[in-house]
């Protein structure tokens, strides 16, 4: 039943203190502040600082910041093609291993959740892969795509199957990089599927047998629209991380061979940490989040919507 | 979901098809495990080798020589005390969110932005922030400033808390509103019906978002290879200094990677019936 | 006493969910709320409460203004509809969760926890989780930790809805002994008839967010303001007939939608304003025959008959309307077979536009 | 159109425990309205679950006309179903539910529309055709799923709880508008309640179970009038049964029954052996009486004035018991009361507590 | 905090050593920020004899060669004062000494003119020279030459084959035609024979460092310079045409090595050696000997060998150790760079297994006894190279955007290597980043000396 809390006339809420100490807002308030004030510094200051230092000239080694530069930077990024190459590896990795990552993940869910032995156990080996960091396993990977000395070659050659380059073609390169994230983030993906399965409601999908439905129809009318919810979120999720993707390339490929799979945050990296243009980088790291902000206004609305839908429901 | 009887040949293809992706999920981990008790001269050569005579070497040398086990208790600490204070403070935040609409979602979705900021574009000013806290007599009580733990506290607090007010606002907003209605009622104040109500309700999702944060601050890379030189290092930088002119020394990484990987993993395991219960994020609803 | 004056509450910026209500709740009374899902029976309870705030209008208890008092400070004690117990305690901790709020000792909770468990018939219950509990059962425990501690109001929001028939009876004369024995108020919400009638020194009856008639059961059965409290209240509902009124000769008849003419006694119409109206007659208050005398007046066909145990509900067709009529469950009677069907013009209620025009006389006591 | 046929019915989910239904047999005619009623966990659901298809059998059969379908998959068996919960498609349209037995059937969108059409006039539902079934209220939302069950014109309709959320109005409503679906459609309908009070007023024959088995199978006045055991007569009426402990003694030859410090000498007819038995008799088949006739003596407790009749509350010694009176009578608090029996309604049952143990709570 | 303290505490007292009449208390704190691996942990000792005879405390920090550079210019940036003696590769001593970021120490070494000479001249220009001034001592060495399977050199049946394919006789290479024409002959499928056994797996010519770092560029300055051409003219331009030729030269010597060749680096040639894959490296670092031969352990029959690069031009390359403009304790500093570069610790290092850079220590005849062949067998040549390369010099090295360059010369180079584009294009990429990270022609400092 609908309940609770004032959003008269502009949906803002109407609490005014009461007798008993701060009123609902003030206390409201106070709970975000200590949240909210690690936030505003810790994400405003640094980026203020890159607004600003995305004006000038900035070279770290050479005398840090210097004179203001206007759009110049702006101007150089654009034209920079290794920038937009490193954008197109991106979405390139993003789009891959993402959309890998979720039609996969989906199918483990959905070959688990029908399975009635050794679910418990299986659910815990593939929490592993996502408890390890990829500086550390990143480096294993490099060991087992090895051409020579790799597990993977080895099995592949005593099977009679070919023998790639797995990290040295730059056919291939970024490919493996992805059956990297693939290994480690699949995981993730089918345990929330899989909790998100087992946590429908059972009547639909009998009802939806008692009326003859094809296993298709009840995929498409029931399963993945209500499942939609929680996968959107994975999907939002991962999408994030995918392209802020480091780790992995730094210790998988360093981008390479040649820049075949250098991503847009580690060439930020490159620009940033290796030649110590702050400008460029910064100016980068700007375009990078705008890109983002301007995405996920599209992207997150639902979700938002979700949350103040759920918000005003309860209140 | 209805589940139906299968012919017994789907049964049996489901199952190979799991182990299949057992395999394929449990197969490089075991593969580190396995060599980090490999000699040297079992290690790079081809092709593998599966059977060889174990040995403690590298561990002895990781823990021993490289003093690797330091790097754990660095880890350690910055991860627990930054989980905490994510925990604790995103807490808060959320169900503010969650329960009072505070900023109408704009300012959930400002939190949730700062996510989307590349972290290398924001490590070198904190590398400046935290040089010139360091410098003063608070950042010195507080052990904030470059090598030291309180700059890796903040900025993993910092880069976990929106993920973790996402992940919890939902949890809160599962909790039924009566429950606090008829706490405070009860005579409990708002503060307390928070704590002795809500916060045990939402243990579950509490749980998750912990989990979560400390596997991120385990694993994060990047702020503690700037921010830290040696004395608070983590183990991804740790694992580092295993690269050396000689090359990799595939051995003793592997014996570090698993002392690093071990405590993620054992805590991961302890904690995976929380982890299902709480993995929908409250996204389904019937 | 408390008292809601033109009390107003919305949700968002178009649910009206409380709309100028003026309620007074006398000490002591037991006041209950009844209306259909929706009606803001819960909203109202929340917002006495103080954990709903009214958009506009005021609350006072005994002339003083609630509105800047917190909830716990209200000393008022409130069950849930949705149960709200705690799921990470046992139904003991539950129960003594008020009792620990106020800090009373561990020796009182442990008695006073153990009586109302016995009152309430869970006592085996006490170290169970709510989510092992049948619906039943968390109700109960519901109610248990809304009326354990002593406080000036006592708000039930269906408190007793999902019990079954037998249990929801115990606990039903339990509440009223309840009632009599304590020096509190009471409002309780409700959607059944029968318990608001059962348990109310008086009723307020909301629909849609407005106050439709306040008053004592009596009143509210015998005297229904209008069609709608007059449908909503009694078992089985009201039948409602279209007439008009015709003269003819000196003489009133109404005429019934099927055709039939009901004379009734001269001056009968005189509130009428125009010559339509709708009759309203209670079930318990007409009668059948199989043959038609000169009371049984109007022919009728059996629609469907229901056993309810005690007494038969007859659903009669009469033209396109149709008569409920409650028979001994001895009667026999077949879909299809037709009777006759007496109106007493003496039992009818008269509505006019909805709102009521003429009562009965009421029935007297003894 | 189907009669079922259900022998030596069992059900067992886990290996080890008790099963949950235990054996049972039963017949249903062909468009025959049949009620199970039971509390909570006695097997009616599970029974029914096993007739639509939706529950492995463990053991015994089920025909429809006299066919076995045990290994029927349910899609096939022609059997729709109302759900407690509606089980409403969430994410489609009130339309599109109601027409999505025919899109499963592959039907032409012209005819899906007509019949949508169609059934949504007749259940009242045109106006709700083109919204979201969150958006209904339980009444709705209950009428969008009988649609939906009935648009397949099904041999046997399964009705799951469907009535328990709504209020007295409605209730009385949707009762008269499901015997009115049953009129119309005659299907074999099966009805699954916990509320004794709608299985009495709808079902033709009703089937009482508990802890898995059947208790009786009859029609709502065999079973209200001549319960087999306690279970049953404590289950069934409204208000409740009233069970009065006491002991069966034998004084010139005639049989009385002592409780409370008080005996009154049992009719012929009634069957009773010596010792200690239970008596039950309804709230409607007590009157109240006087001293002088040496009727049972009691404490007022509370009275519950309904307008049409008052339900009297009285201790008997310490049972509590109800009675329905007149209107008008209004005893005091605390009064002493004298209640009469009706010599040809009082039911003896053995001193079984278990049974009445059992239906200690509800859904 | 507690730790720290405990730690400290540890370490002071198991390292005190009475030869110094110095309180723990008193003792001056140096950091020392170097590259990870074995050599370092030699430093260890080297570091307690320091201790033994100055008032100071080194904490030696370990970074990962491919971040070292960073790593150190981020602190040196931002003035922490965190390290107090740096470490250095060729590349970027100018980017250090032309920011200031380290302390110039030709005053200090005017006094010490014999430490000073001792160094291996080239190694000294290229490593320690800039603008006229002495920015530190070299520590390490890893100048380039040829390591190579000396018993598949020496086998007769490979020497006839050889003769009768190419016309002349098997011997390690004197010029990079022969280079490449022995790396191709001994390229064999698994199922061929080697040594007249047969192999059970591939085996290459040539083990290359054409992975994603820096190295594969030390690669390529040997035939560059063997060219007569440098990376950069004197204008501060890319040899545009030099890089390509190399890189075409380069790319078909590939053909000739391991797949792996592209994804590693110096360990990963040496892995392939020490597992019987290669018979001999490109210009590679001679520091890895002592790895190399144990090549000797691993494949039977297997000798290794050591010579100079074909054409006698080679990557010359050395950690300078310098003192950090930050630092506390710059006398103390350089009291530790002076230490360690000096002929005490240099041979205590040269025993150890570590390639010294001084050539007092590089013709220790007690050091260079055959018996200890396995740590020094490569001593001899080093000094074959530095007198051929004597008086030489690079540009790459006296720009002060070297180390940038260096940082970024790999990605074109790679990106032709693997064949993401040709040599030509990778040229001119080449020349197009140098000239966006010099701002145009990079700046060159002429007076090396």
């Amino acid at each position: 039943m609908a309940a609770t809390y004032a959003t008269a006339g502009t949906g803002r809420p109407t609490h005014v203190a009461r007798g008993g100490g701060m009123s609902d807002r003030a206390f409201a308030w106070a709970l975000i502040a200590p949240a909210m004030a690690i936030i505003l510094v810790f994400a405003l200051v640094p980026l203020g600082y890159a607004v600003m230092v995305s004006f000038r000239m900035a070279d770290l080694t050479r005398g840090g910041l210097r004179e203001f530069v206007g759009l110049d930077n702006y101007r150089t990024v654009l034209f920079d093609q290794s920038f937009w190459e490193s954008i197109a590896v991106t979405l390139k990795f993003t789009v891959a291993a993402v959309g890998l990552e979720m039609i996969l993940g989906i199918a483990i869910a959905f070959l688990l959740h029908g399975a009635t032995h050794g679910k418990t156990i299986v659910r815990s080996i593939l929490i592993l892969p996502l408890a390890t960091a990829p500086a550390v396993t990143g480096l294993f990977w490099r060991n087992l795509y090895d051409p020579q000395f790799g597990v993977i070659n080895w099995l592949l050659g005593s099977l009679g199957l070919p023998e790639p380059n797995w990290l040295g073609d730059i056919d291939i390169a970024l490919w493996s990089v992805v059956l990297f994230d693939v290994w480690q983030w699949t995981p993730f993906v089918a345990l929330i599927a899989l909790a998100g399965l087992s946590s429908l409601p059972r009547e639909p999908f009998e009802a939806a047998e008692l009326d003859g439905a094809s296993t298709w129809r009840v995929l498409r009318v029931l399963t993945f629209p209500m499942l939609a919810p929680v996968l959107f979120l994975v999907l939002i999720l991962r999408t994030i991380d995918s392209l802020r993707l480091y780790d992995a390339v730094a210790v998988l490929t360093r981008g390479g061979p040649g820049t075949v799979t250098e991503t847009m945050t580690f060439y930020l990296f490159r620009t940033g940490l290796k030649l110590f243009r702050m400008d460029y980088a910064s100016t980068m790291a700007i375009f990078f989040l705008y890109a983002l902000l301007v995405a996920s206004v599209f992207a997150l609305r639902p979700l938002l919507r979700q949350f103040t839908e759920r918000a005003q429901a309860q209140n | 979901m209805l589940q139906r009887p299968v012919h017994p040949a789907f049964s049996t293809l489901r199952y190979a098809l799991i182990l299949l992706v057992v395999l394929f999920a449990a197969f490089p981990i075991f593969w580190m495990i396995l060599t980090s008790f490999k000699p040297p001269g079992d290690i790079m050569v081809s092709p593998p080798r599966l059977f060889f005579t174990p040995t403690l070497d590298n561990y002895v040398h990781a823990i021993v020589d490289k003093d690797f086990l330091r790097y754990v208790t660095n880890t350690l600490i910055v991860s627990v005390i930054s989980t905490l204070f994510v925990v604790v403070l995103g807490s808060l935040a959320a169900y503010s969110f969650a329960r009072y609409n505070t900023g109408d979602g704009h300012i959930l979705f400002f939190i949730l932005s700062t996510k989307m900021f590349p972290a290398i574009a924001v490590v070198l000013p904190y590398f400046l922030i935290f040089r010139d806290i360091g410098r003063t007599g608070i950042g010195q009580f507080l052990q904030i400033g470059l090598d030291k733990p309180g700059a890796l506290i903040i900025s993993y607090t910092m880069f976990n808390l929106p993920f973790a007010i996402w992940l919890l606002v939902s949890f809160f907003q599962d909790i039924p509103r009566e429950l606090e209605d008829s706490a405070r009622l009860d005579g409990l104040s708002r503060l307390k019906v928070l704590r002795k109500v809500v916060l045990p309700l939402a243990a579950p999702g509490i749980a998750v978002t912990a989990i979560f944060t400390l596997i991120f601050c385990w694993n994060e890379f990047l702020f503690a290879y700037i921010l830290t030189r040696k004395t608070w290092s983590t183990v991804t930088v740790g694992v580092e200094s295993f690269f050396t002119l000689q090359g990799i020394l595939w051995g003793p990484v592997a014996a570090a990677a698993t002392l690093a990987v071990l405590p993620m993993l054992l805590f991961v395991l302890a904690m995976q019936r929380w982890m299902v219960r709480g993995l929908t994020f409250g996204a389904v609803r019937g | 006493m408390i008292e809601l004056k033109n009390v107003t509450r919305r949700f968002g910026l178009t649910t009206l969910a409380i709309k100028g209500l003026d309620l007074t709740v006398q000490d002591r009374e037991f006041l209950v709320l009844y209306g259909p899902a929706g009606a803001g029976k819960s909203t109202t309870l929340k917002m006495i409460a103080g954990i709903v705030r009214p958009t506009s209008g005021d609350i006072l208890r005994d002339g003083v203004s609630l509105l800047g008092v917190p909830p716990e400070r209200r000393d008022m004690a409130m069950c849930f509809e949705n149960y709200a117990l705690y799921s990470h305690l046992s139904v003991f901790e539950n129960l003594a969760f008020p009792l620990r709020a106020r800090g009373v000792a561990d020796r009182e909770i442990q008695a006073k926890v153990t009586k109302i468990a016995e009152t309430l018939g869970i006592p085996h219950l006490l170290e169970r989780r709510p989510g092992f509990l049948s619906g039943g059962q968390r109700q109960r425990v519901a109610l248990g930790r809304a009326i354990i501690r002593p406080a000036s109001t006592y708000l039930l929001d269906e408190p007793i809805g999902h019990l079954d028939a037998k249990l929801r009876h115990r606990m039903r004369a339990e509440l009223k002994g309840m009632a009599r024995d304590l020096a509190s108020t009471i409002v309780l919400t409700t959607t059944s008839s029968r318990e608001a009638l059962a348990l109310g020194d008086r009723i307020a009856v909301l629909d849609q967010g407005v106050l439709q008639q306040l008053g004592t059961p009596e009143e509210i059965y015998h005297r229904p303001v209008n069609e709608f409290v007059a449908s909503f209240v009694g078992e089985p509902p009201m039948s409602f007939l279209d007439a008009t009124a015709e003269r003819e000769g000196g003489q009133t008849a109404l005429r019934l939608r099927s055709g039939h003419r009901l004379p009734v006694g001269p001056g009968w119409a005189a509130p009428l304003r125009d010559p339509t109206c709708r009759l309203g007659v209670r079930a318990a208050e007409l009668s059948i025959a199989d043959t038609a005398d000169d009371r049984h007046a109007v022919p009728v066909t059996v629609d469907q008959v229901e056993l309810l145990g005690h007494v038969r509900v007859v659903r009669l067709s009469l033209g396109q309307e149709l008569v409920a009529v409650v028979v001994p469950p001895e009667r026999q009677l077949a879909p299809g077979q037709p009777l006759w069907l007496a109106i007493d013009p003496a039992r009818l209620h008269v509505f006019q536009d909805g709102r009521a025009v003429s009562h009965p006389a009421m029935p007297t006591v003894h | 159109m189907a009669s079922i046929q259900a022998e030596r019915l069992v059900k067992r989910y886990n290996p080890g425990a008790p099963p949950a239904v235990t054996g049972i047999d039963f017949e249903i005619a062909d468009g025959e309205f049949v009620a199970i009623l039971g509390p909570s966990g006695c097997g009616k659901s599970s029974t029914m679950r096993m007739i639509a298809g939706l529950e492995t059998i463990t053991e015994g059969t089920i025909r429809f006309d006299g066919k076995l379908v045990n290994e029927v998959r349910a899609r096939e068996r022609k059997v729709a179903m109302s759900f407690e919960s509606y089980a409403l498609y969430p994410t489609i349209s009130v339309y599109e539910n109601i027409a999505f037995p025919l899109r499963c059937r592959g039907e032409s969108s012209v005819e899906i529309d007509r019949q949508v059409r169609q059934i949504a006039e007749t259940m009242e539902l045109a106006p709700l055709l083109g919204r979201r079934t969150k958006e209904l209220s339980s009444g709705q939302a209950q009428r969008v799923g009988l649609a939906r069950a009935l648009i397949r014109r099904p041999t046997v309709f399964l009705l799951d709880e469907p009535i328990s959320h709504l209020d007295t109005r409605q209730r009385y409503r949707m009762r008269q508008f499901i015997k009115s679906i049953h009129r119309d459609f005659r299907t074999t309908m099966i009805y699954v309640t916990h509320d004794q009070e709608e299985a009495m007023a709808l079902a033709d024959r009703i089937i009482v179970m508990s802890h898995g088995d059947i208790q009786q199978i009859g029609t709502p006045e065999e079973i209200y009038e001549r319960p087999v055991n306690a279970f049953v007569a404590g289950f069934v009426g409204e208000p409740p049964i009233n069970f009065i402990d006491g002991e069966v003694l034998v004084q010139d030859g005639e049989f009385h029954f002592a409780t409370a410090g008080q005996s009154f000498l049992l009719p012929h007819k009634v069957q009773a052996t010596p010792g200690r038995m239970r008596l039950a008799v309804r709230p409607a088949w007590l009157s109240l009486g006087s001293e002088a006739d040496h009727h049972l003596r009691a404490t007022h407790f509370v009275t519950e004035r309904l307008q049409d009749h008052n339900i009297l509350v009285v201790d008997v010694g310490r049972t509590r018991v109800t009675l329905l009176t007149d209107p008008t009578v209004v005893p005091q608090d605390g009064q002493n009361l004298y209640l009469r029996l009706d010599p040809d309604r009082i039911l003896l049952y053995p001193p079984d507590r278990s049974q009445v143990a059992a239906d200690d709570d509800d859904s | 905090m507690i730790r720290s303290a405990l730690l400290g505490g540890v370490a002071a007292a198991c390292l005190a050593t009475p030869a110094l009449a110095c309180e723990d208390a008193d003792r001056v704190p140096l950091t020392w920020s170097t590259i990870a691996g074995f050599y370092t942990d030699a430093m260890a000792d080297l570091v307690a004899g320091f201790e033994a005879t100055h008032c100071a405390k080194v904490n030696i920090v370990n970074i990962d060669n491919s971040q070292l550079y960073n790593k150190q210019v981020i602190e040196m940036v931002g003035a922490t004062g965190a390290y107090d003696i740096v470490t250095l590769e060729t590349s970027e001593k100018a980017d250090f000494a032309e920011n200031g970021f380290i302390l110039p120490m030709t005053d200090y070494l005017a006094d010490k003119q014999e430490l000073v000479d001792d160094v291996a001249p080239v190694l000294a220009t290229m490593t320690t020279r800039y603008n006229g001034d002495i920015w530190g001592l070299p520590y390490y060495t890893y100048t380039a030459g040829i390591i190579y399977r000396a018993d598949l050199f020496e086998d007769a049946g490979e020497k006839e084959a050889f003769k009768a394919k190419y016309g002349y006789d098997l011997a390690v290479p004197t010029d990079w035609k022969q280079h490449r024409d022995i790396a191709e002959f001994f390229t064999r499928k698994a199922g061929e024979t080697l040594k007249g056994e047969t192999l059970t797996k591939d085996f290459y010519g040539v083990g290359l460092m054409a992975g994603p770092f820096p190295e594969i560029q030390d690669e390529l300055s040997g035939p560059i310079w063997g060219a007569g051409a440098d990376w950069l003219d004197d204008e501060g331009n890319v040899q545009t045409e030099a890089v390509e030729k190399a890189l075409t030269d380069y790319i078909e010597l590939l053909k000739f090595a391991p797949p792996a060749a592209l994804t590693v680096t110096y360990d990963g040639v040496m892995n392939q050696m020490k597992d019987g894959q290669i018979a001999m490296t490109h210009g590679f670092f001679l520091d890895q000997w002592p790895n190399a031969v144990t090549t000797e352990e691993s494949v039977p029959g297997a000798k290794m060998g050591v010579a100079e690069a074909p054409g006698k031009k080679a990557y010359i390359g050395g950690f300078l150790l310098a003192v950090a403009e930050s630092s506390a304790h710059p006398e103390e500093a350089m009291d530790f760079v002076a230490y360690i570069g000096g002929p005490e610790a240099q041979k205590k290092f040269a025993a150890a297994g570590g390639t010294t850079t001084l050539t007092s220590v590089l013709n220790d005849p007690e050091l260079t006894k055959p018996e200890n062949r396995a740590k020094t067998g490569h001593f001899g040549t080093l000094l074959q190279i530095f007198q051929s390369m004597d008086g030489f010099q690079s540009n790459l090295f006296n720009t002060p955007y070297g180390a940038k360059i260096y940082n970024t010369m790999q990605i074109p180079l790679q990106a032709a290597a693997a064949g993401q584009i040709t040599p030509a294009e990778a040229a001119t990429r080449l020349t197009d980043e140098v000239a966006k990270i010099c701002g145009g022609p990079c700046p060159i400092a002429k007076d090396g000396d």
